[in-house]
């Protein structure tokens, strides 16, 4: 049509640019990504695709090797260790986003909040975000996991509490960077309110580097939730947890190994995904 | 298997008699390397009150008696001989010449006089066993007399119980009294008369006994003894097949032992001890208030077969009420009926203290299992022993059950019966509370006869069962992994964890 | 692939005056993605010449400035030759091109707040080049900055705009280059400090440096340049001396630049005249003269010959194939038809500013930007706010719109529909990841207009600044410059404001764009009878547009009054400056 | 200097809001338990008076603010009580125990820190991809495995590093001022001593070291892929600066803040690691000192922690702005 041609001629500055850096996420990561959606669909389906119950033991009894019986053995007390370990994945990995998700969001908020108000009402909420971001989350998640009594909420509450600010410091620096662009002060003539500046002028500005952040964090966030459940500080027996099921494992590591293995290797591959996919993402949207 | 384990025992205390003669000088055998999984509280005898920890208590310090190794005779120490009056009230100690602390002193009836006083001064957790004693009397040397308020037949068990009464230099007590009596200093040093003496106490890291060269019995075989605290069981194993670690004293994971009997170098040994495994079952509050229900879940969880399956050759059905050997065999007999029960969904909080060998998590999730395929709907959580004894004062928000293992402080049925089921007793976690049954065990303690008293413990210990209050599981044994080049090696059923240091020795 | 191990051949010390400087046959450079940057440029600059290279944005200069340098970027697809001293800096390997960069080029960048590293001394950055801290301090006083014992020890954020540029200047010319090419030294400049430097480049004029002086405004490259080479679609237009060029361009597109330009002559009241359509899309260029599509003599063989670069005399060489048929009358853009009559002024005030006092920074960091202004603005009348950079006129601008609160003082706007401002950068106005229609709905949602009314609107708007409906489903980064200046025109008058103010919405623009927005502001405010407060330091376009001038400097207006009395016969010194300035083009040199 | 003034106050400032909500956290969370320390203090044996008596002189028998102010009254005159597991004072239980895990995670960070910014710096330029993924698999796995493997290759397998404790059994800890064994026996001169240290420390670190190392990685190589399309590194280019020096001289100090935020930040999310590594190392630090204080629900030690980290916490961020103002000078502290 008539206007094609301007419309697409100004692209020749900007858009190859973006379009070529966009390009540069390699096959490793692609295949993160991939798996990624794999394990998601493990998490969502694990009731369906899990063979056995997790709590009972199966016909074969106590520490049947992989195969014999089934597919991946079975655990000190007979129970399916594939079936336990899909469980495992579904409740780390729905964890680890739960704790970035809330994250994302309390982090969201303070930090808009923080950056349009600006003064006295910005002080004082990065000064309580320092103190939160200086809490020693793990003692933190001991401490309240001993005390409140194991359970996956506490763990994530615990978790979560010294997560959120690591966000709120990120979606500030964007928004205070964004806000001396002139695109704002332009939304602002047109008469915008604070809230439809933030949704609709800000934020979306933001979320590129929340995005980012919150992919490479979720390798972390797996490895560290798993870290916490190893030490028992999550889900109780017999809960199927991917840490857990290691330490406990670990006990007969000599004998049969596969009981802790097994486990120990879907946290490995669900991070390795979540790491490569993470870099897959940054490269993706970092140039931006 | 105990008929084994038993024969293993007398085998090797045999051996150990034999063998302690000849100190092997130098080399690698001059060392003995061990481990504990967790830091000693501290070195103190008069506070130290663990399992963990023995082994160091007992090699750098003695009493005035102890257990015969293997069995519940209790034989002379540094009391060459005793005797007990008639009314059971005055103990009369010859002591053994020619004894010396660690610091030089002599070993007299004043040391031994003082040593008594400062645990009461002291007054941590041991000191319970010398609260009876009224008057104490040297009237020479190597005479001393000890005078009790009443009759408590566990007295002389008491002495000979590894967390009994220790001697220490009253010189060295003097030079180090501080503020808090020697505590401070005891912390980190002994002063004791054992074949060994503590050289360094490395908080954390490692403990290292040197054979003290003026030791009175026969010298011990290695010239040190080096304890590392190595809280990881995996890489405590990696240290034993890498020759870093001379043994595992405990813990060590029994599915596990696969693994090393086709091993050249090590040797498995197991020895009966008196670790019971105990399923409490909260009868102050809550659904299992119902005694009907209690025997329900007695007969749901079908203690033989749990038993087997857990432990299998490490351990054996609980025969009794108390542990193994304390009381004549057949007294105070259990028996566990197993039969299919059927309830529907009532819910249960069950709490366990986990130990380092998984043996316990194992055996909660077992007995959760077979609960819940009975019907009931079971809630498992891990409890610290400190969160435990929090229950007594607190048992409404205290579990429905709660599952531990536990040792009595001494070969004597009162030391575990007035604790696990006497009101207000230690290891009373839901104030069970049965004045008869209290009264009983009042009646055995101040029996002089020792018959009649056990049959009191035992009818105690019956009446009590009939309630279920708590389920006695099992008799766990003591799995030790050793190096095959040491021997000597040889158990007391009272000192879960430890061994006695003096036999043992090094070939190559 | 290049390793620094690889041998470098022997570059001659002292090359032999008959290698130019730099020379360039047959460039191709194109870009993934299709973008044919420059198609076929032949160049020669001879010893100790300074070339000024004109033309549009997106013609080309950056990239044959840069390939000049050796430094494209390595996705670049590059045939032809670009000899610095005899050496290809496109063909060499890397290493050789270092060497060669070192011993015989500099080169000067556009924007001095980014050129230089924020965390590094600049004694040290220029050292860098110079061999020496000495050497350095040496340059930096060449380079015209005054005490640089002292400067050297200085990071770059503690430099005002044209001291940097110097210190670029400095490292440019430090080991007296060969070449040394400046890309739009001066577009991120203020007049005043642009003249500045405009003379430091005179200044530093000798035998064996040449210059290629990147630009897009004709009257800076006359200020500085031996020859001038016009650039359009990535081809050269025409090439010549200077005044030639200037006095009789042969070449259509040269002719309408000119034409475009405004100056004194330019007549107020009525449009500018203006290239028609849109720069060409350098990934489809047109088989014929780029030009062809905007040019007022294009014929048929236009559009289908490749017009070569011809010699046409000793001096001059021009690329059109109707060169002949031209001849001398090439000029005459058509001109649109002119403005409505502008409405009658009335007394009524758009803008009253009493007393507007606003300071930044607390304690010692406090400065005081606006101090005590009093300003006002008739309802229809264009008053244009001038002054040198710093002086305060964007903060005045965004106290009078509302954007900020002034210390002490009032403000008050008229009667009618909240003020609105034109951006600088109109691109940075849009909100980069929102369509340009959810853009353009927006005041109107907030204003309370009906879903369904909206969208015509917008058309209409869009329409009015004459623009496709299609841009309303594009994004900012998609629209060309023009377009986009249009958008955020269209943007500021959907509900026609009272006042419309204006921060120095040509400054960044090249010519023809220029011509383009200016005239768009005549047309709207006499159309909507929008008061303009226009901010500039482009007297020029101060007094195409302006019924009165204000002079701002410190802070506080130093005269104002009717646009063609102030700046015939100035008061002020802060005015005089400003008009001594402005590169001026009619007068002979 | 204000500036610096200004800095410290606020960091101080900071300190102690943080031990004061550290603490009263923990504070709360311990109490809410039905633990019972002094029975576990006294054992099974003790008479409920005894047991009530212990409790008044531990002061557990007051209100939970009564206890507070007591902890904090003796905290501020630098006594955090007597541990109730060890019967010593919190405080020499943290001096024994604190040097070594400072020891180990120092030397964490800097390997974090070397292997960090090299790998970072190789595949700035899309190069080095082979190390890149390397690494990010390594990091990938899960301490507690991964310490482990390393202990049955290099220490069960190989016998080329030892795997338990700080010091192999022999050898004596030099008495050095700093607590820190490598750096005591160098002050000594003791080389051998030395040796055998770093030897204890080399697995602990490494494992500690392998997530924050490709954190650093991350974050710096991102940032100079930005800093790299910077304006004043095509300047550098210009003046015909080899490529080396334009990376190490122009875009590294350029690419510093992020990747020094995530160090702290790293340095901080450290700790789990530590409890995880010293278990399985069998190295008596802080981490197994914490797990084990908390499990014996020995409140005055927990506390006495809590406050020790808080404190490294703080000044760790501190010390992160102090470097990011001295690699940009536009930051200000
Ligand atoms: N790195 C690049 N990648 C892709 N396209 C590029 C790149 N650099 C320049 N171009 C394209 O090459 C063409 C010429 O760009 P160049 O920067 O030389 O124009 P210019 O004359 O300098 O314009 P301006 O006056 O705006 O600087 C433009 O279409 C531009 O989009
Ligand atoms: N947001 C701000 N914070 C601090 N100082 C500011 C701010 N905005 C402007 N200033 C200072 O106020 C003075 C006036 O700035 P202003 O932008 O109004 O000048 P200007 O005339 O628009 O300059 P230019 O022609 O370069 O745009 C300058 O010294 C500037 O440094
Ligand atoms: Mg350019
Ligand atoms: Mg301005």
């Amino acid at each position: 049509m008539a206007v094609a041609d301007p419309i697409v001629f100004g692209a020749v500055a900007d858009r190859p640019a973006r379009v070529r850096r966009g390009m540069r996420m390699g096959v490793w990561e692609l295949g993160g990504i991939v798996v990624l959606v794999l394990i998601s669909l493990i998490a969502i389906f694990a009731p369906l695709l899990a063979p056995h119950s997790t709590t009972q033991p199966i016909a074969v009894g106590p520490f049947a090797a992989p195969g014999h019986g089934s597919l991946l053995g079975t655990d000190d007390l007979g129970r399916d260790i594939l079936s336990r370990t899909l469980y495992g994945i579904r409740s780390t990995w729905l964890s680890a986003l739960a704790v970035v998700g809330s994250g994302i969001i309390i982090g969201s908020i303070i930090g808009t909040v923080a950056a349009m108000a600006g003064g006295f009402i910005d002080t004082v909420l990065m000064r309580t975000t320092d103190l939160f971001l200086a809490l020693p989350g793990p003692v933190l998640a001991i401490v309240a996991v001993v005390a409140l009594g194991p359970s996956l909420p506490h763990t994530l509450l615990a978790v979560g509490v010294v997560w959120w600010p690591w966000y709120a410091r990120i979606v500030r620096g964007e928004v205070r960077a964004l806000l001396a662009r002139p695109h704002v002060d332009a939304a602002r003539l047109a008469g915008a309110s604070n809230f439809s500046l933030a949704r609709r002028h800000l934020l979306p500005g933001a979320f590129p580097a929340v995005l980012v952040t919150g992919s490479l964090d979720i390798g972390n966030l797996v490895l560290t939730l798993s870290g916490l459940s190893f030490l028992g500080l999550g889900a109780p027996p017999p809960t199927p947890e991917l840490g857990a099921m290691t330490a406990n494992g670990l006990t007969y590591l000599f004998g049969q190994p596969w009981v802790a293995l097994v486990p120990a290797c879907a946290v490995f591959v669900l991070a390795f995904a979540a790491n490569l996919a993470g870099d897959g993402v940054r490269d993706l949207l970092d140039a931006v | 298997s105990s008929g084994s384990s038993g024969g293993g025992t007398a085998a090797s205390s045999g051996a150990g008699a034999t063998t302690t003669a000849a100190p092997v000088a130098g080399g690698s055998s001059g060392t003995l390397h061990l481990a504990f999984l967790s830091d000693m509280s501290t070195p103190d005898p008069d506070v130290f009150y663990d399992i963990e920890g023995n082994t160091v208590i007992l090699s750098t310090y003695e009493g005035l008696v102890q257990y015969k190794p293997g069995t519940t005779t209790i034989e002379p120490l540094l009391a060459q001989s005793y005797s007990v009056s008639k009314d059971g009230l005055t103990y009369t100690f010859h002591l053994r010449h020619g004894v010396v602390f660690h610091d030089g002193t002599p070993f007299d009836s004043a040391a031994a006089k003082a040593s008594f006083q400062r645990r009461l001064d002291v007054d941590s957790a041991p000191a319970y066993m010398l609260e009876p004693v009224a008057q104490m009397l040297t009237p020479d040397k190597y005479t001393f007399i000890v005078k009790l308020k009443q009759v408590v037949t566990p007295f002389l068990d008491y002495l000979a119980s590894s967390w009994g009464p220790k001697m220490l230099s009253p010189t060295a007590m003097k030079a180090h009294a501080g503020k808090d009596f020697d505590q401070t200093y005891l912390n980190t040093h002994d002063i004791g008369t054992g074949p060994y003496t503590l050289t360094a106490f490395d908080r954390g890291s490692h403990y290292t006994l040197t054979r003290f060269p003026k030791y009175w019995g026969t010298a011990p075989a290695y010239q040190t003894i080096d304890i590392a605290i190595t809280p990881d069981m995996n890489s405590q194993i990696l240290a034993l097949k890498a020759g870093d670690q001379d043994a595992i004293l405990h813990s060590f994971p029994t599915p596990e032992l696969a693994s090393i009997e086709n091993d050249p170098d090590l040797t498995v040994d197991n020895f009966d001890s008196y670790l019971t495994a105990l399923l409490y079952m909260n009868v102050s509050s809550g659904p299992l208030t119902s005694l009907p229900l209690r025997k329900e879940i007695a007969e749901a969880i079908d203690v033989p077969d749990l038993v087997k399956e857990v432990y299998g050759s490490y351990g054996s059905v609980a025969a009794s009420m108390y542990p193994k050997g304390i009381l004549p065999p057949g007294e105070a007999p259990l028996s566990y009926p197993a039969k299919a029960v059927r309830v529907n969904g009532i819910k249960l909080s069950f709490a366990y203290t986990a130990d380092d060998s998984g043996l316990q998590q194992r055996l909660a999730e077992l007995i959760q299992q077979k609960l819940e395929g009975a019907g009931f709907k079971v809630s498992v959580r891990e409890v610290q022993n400190a969160q435990t004894y929090g229950y007594p004062t607190d048992v409404k928000n205290a579990p429905d059950l709660l599952l531990e293992t536990n040792t009595p402080d001494a070969a004597h049925p009162d030391t575990w019966g007035r604790i696990v089921w006497g009101t207000g007793g230690g290891l009373n976690f839901f104030n069970y509370f049965n004045p008869k049954v209290d009264a009983l065990m009042d009646k055995g303690r101040a029996d002089t006869d020792k018959t009649t008293s056990d049959a009191d413990y035992a009818k105690a210990g019956e009446m009590m069962a009939a309630q279920d209050p708590i389920l006695f599981l099992a008799y766990s044994q003591n799995v030790m992994v050793w190096r095959k080049s040491v021997t000597g090696v040889t158990f007391r059923p009272e000192e879960p964890w430890t061994v006695p240091v003096q036999s043992l020795a090094g070939t190559g | 692939m290049l390793t620094a191990t690889r041998p470098t051949p022997p570059i001659e010390e002292a090359p032999t005056p008959s290698v130019p400087a730099l020379e360039v046959k047959d460039l191709h450079i194109t870009f993934p993605g299709g973008v044919q940057a420059l198609r076929g440029v032949d160049l020669t600059v001879g010893r100790g010449e300074v070339v000024g290279l004109v033309g549009e944005s997106g013609s080309g200069k950056t990239v044959l400035g840069l390939a000049a340098l050796g430094l494209l970027p390595t996705k670049a697809i590059v045939t032809g030759t670009a000899a610095l001293s005899g050496i290809d800096m496109v063909g060499a390997p890397e290493e050789v091109r270092r060497q060669a960069r070192r011993d015989h080029a500099g080169a000067v960048f556009q924007d001095p707040m980014t050129s230089l590293n924020p965390t590094m001394r600049i004694g040290r950055q220029v050292a860098e080049a110079s061999g020496s801290i000495e050497s350095a301090i040496d340059l930096l006083d060449r380079a015209g900055i005054p005490d640089p014992q002292r400067r050297i020890k200085q990071y770059p954020h503690e430099l005002s705009g044209g001291l940097r540029q110097r210190v670029m200047i400095a490292m440019a010319i430090a080991g007296s280059p060969d070449l040394v090419v400046a890309d739009e030294p001066t577009t991120a400049l203020d007049v005043t400090v642009q003249s500045q430097i405009l003379n430091l480049f005179r200044e530093l004029r000798d035998a064996t440096t040449s210059f290629i002086f990147v630009t897009h405004d004709l009257a800076v490259a006359r200020e500085v340049a031996d020859r001038i080479v016009v650039l359009y679609g990535g081809r050269v237009a025409e090439i010549g001396p200077t005044e030639d060029v200037l006095r009789a361009p042969t070449h259509p597109y040269t002719a309408a630049l000119l034409h475009a330009r405004l100056g004194r002559h330019s007549r107020r009241g009525e449009p500018l005249p203006t290239l028609p359509g849109e720069p060409p899309d350098p990934r489809h260029p047109a088989e014929g003269c780029a030009f062809a599509a905007r040019c007022s003599h294009a014929e048929e063989k236009c559009t289908t010959a490749l017009p070569v670069l011809e010699v046409t005399s000793p001096t001059r060489s021009v690329a059109c194939v109707r060169r002949d048929e031209i001849g001398a009358h090439v000029t005459k853009l058509r001109v649109i038809e002119s403005w409505p009559a502008a409405p009658e002024f009335t007394s009524e005030l758009a803008l009253q500013m009493r007393g507007i006092t606003k300071a930044f920074g607390r304690g010692s960091a406090r400065r005081v930007a606006v101090d005590a202004l009093d300003l006002d603005v008739r309802k229809g009348s264009c008053v244009a706010l001038v002054g040198e950079s710093g002086c305060g006129k964007t903060t005045t601008l965004r106290m009078a719109v509302g954007l900020e609160k002034p210390d002490d003082g009032t403000v008050e706007t008229g009667r009618g529909n909240p003020p609105q401002l034109v951006f600088q950068d109109a691109g940075a106005s849009l909100t980069p990841w929102l369509r340009i229609g959810d853009l353009m709905e927006e005041p109107l949602r907030n204003a309370g207009l009906p879903a369904k009314e909206r969208g015509q609107r917008v058309k209409d708007t869009l329409a009015l600044v004459g623009l496709p409906d299609a841009v309303a489903d594009a994004r900012g980064a998609e629209l060309s410059g023009g377009q986009r200046q249009r958008v955020a025109l269209a943007r500021a008058v959907l509900i026609p404001p009272t006042l419309l103010a204006c921060d120095e919405p040509i400054s960044a623009l090249d010519v023809s764009l220029a011509a383009v927005v200016l005239n768009l502001l005549g047309r709207l405010s006499r159309e909507l009878g929008m008061a303009m407060l226009f901010v500039t330091h482009d007297l020029g376009a101060a007094r195409f547009v302006s019924d009165e001038i204000a002079v701002m400097a410190g802070g506080i207006v130093v005269e104002r009054g009717a646009t063609e009395e102030v700046l015939a016969a100035p008061t002020n010194d802060a005015t005089r400056e400003l008009l001594a300035a402005v590169p001026d083009f009619e007068a002979a040199r | 200097m204000t500036g610096l003034r200004r800095f410290a106050v606020e960091r101080i400032t900071a300190l102690f809001a943080v031990l004061l909500a550290l603490t009263a956290v923990v504070f709360v969370l311990e109490r809410k338990v039905p633990a019972n320390p002094v029975r576990a203090l006294l054992g099974t044996s003790a008479s409920a008076t005894a047991v009530a008596a212990k409790k008044h002189q531990l002061y557990l028998d007051r209100s939970l603010p009564t206890q507070y102010w007591h902890f904090l009254t003796g905290a501020i005159t630098g006594n955090l009580g007597m541990s109730l597991h060890t019967r010593r004072p919190v405080m020499s239980d943290i001096g024994s125990f604190l040097p070594a895990t400072i020891e180990l995670a120092l030397t964490a960070a800097v390997i974090a820190a070397v292997v960090g910014i090299s790998v970072g710096l190789l595949t700035a330029r899309g190069r080095g991809r082979a190390t890149r993924l390397g690494l990010l698999a390594a990091s990938s796995v899960p301490q507690f495995l991964l310490g482990l493997l390393f202990l049955i290759v290099f220490y069960s397998k190989l016998h080329w590093l030892p795997g338990q404790g700080r010091l192999s059994s022999g050898v004596t800890a030099p008495s050095g001022p700093t607590g820190l064994y490598t750096v005591d026996a160098l002050l000594h001169g003791e080389f051998a001593t030395f040796w055998n240290a770093l030897e204890h420390l080399l697995l602990p670190a490494l494992t500690l070291a392998i997530i924050p190392s490709v954190a650093i990685a991350r974050t710096l190589r991102s940032s100079l892929q930005t800093t790299l399309r910077a304006d004043y590194i095509r300047t550098a280019r210009a003046k015909a600066l080899p490529e080396r020096v334009v990376l190490l001289r122009h875009a590294l100090r350029n690419s510093a803040q992020a990747p020094l935020t995530m160090a702290g930040l790293q340095v901080g999310l450290m700790l789990s690691g530590v409890v995880i590594v010293e278990d399985i190392f069998s190295f008596p630090g802080l981490g197994l000192y914490t797990v084990r204080s908390i499990s014996t629900f020995d409140l005055p030690a927990v506390a006495g922690v809590c406050l020790v980290l808080g404190a490294m916490y703080v000044v760790i961020n501190a010390l992160v702005d102090l470097a990011q103002a001295w690699a940009d000078p536009r930051v200000r502290v």
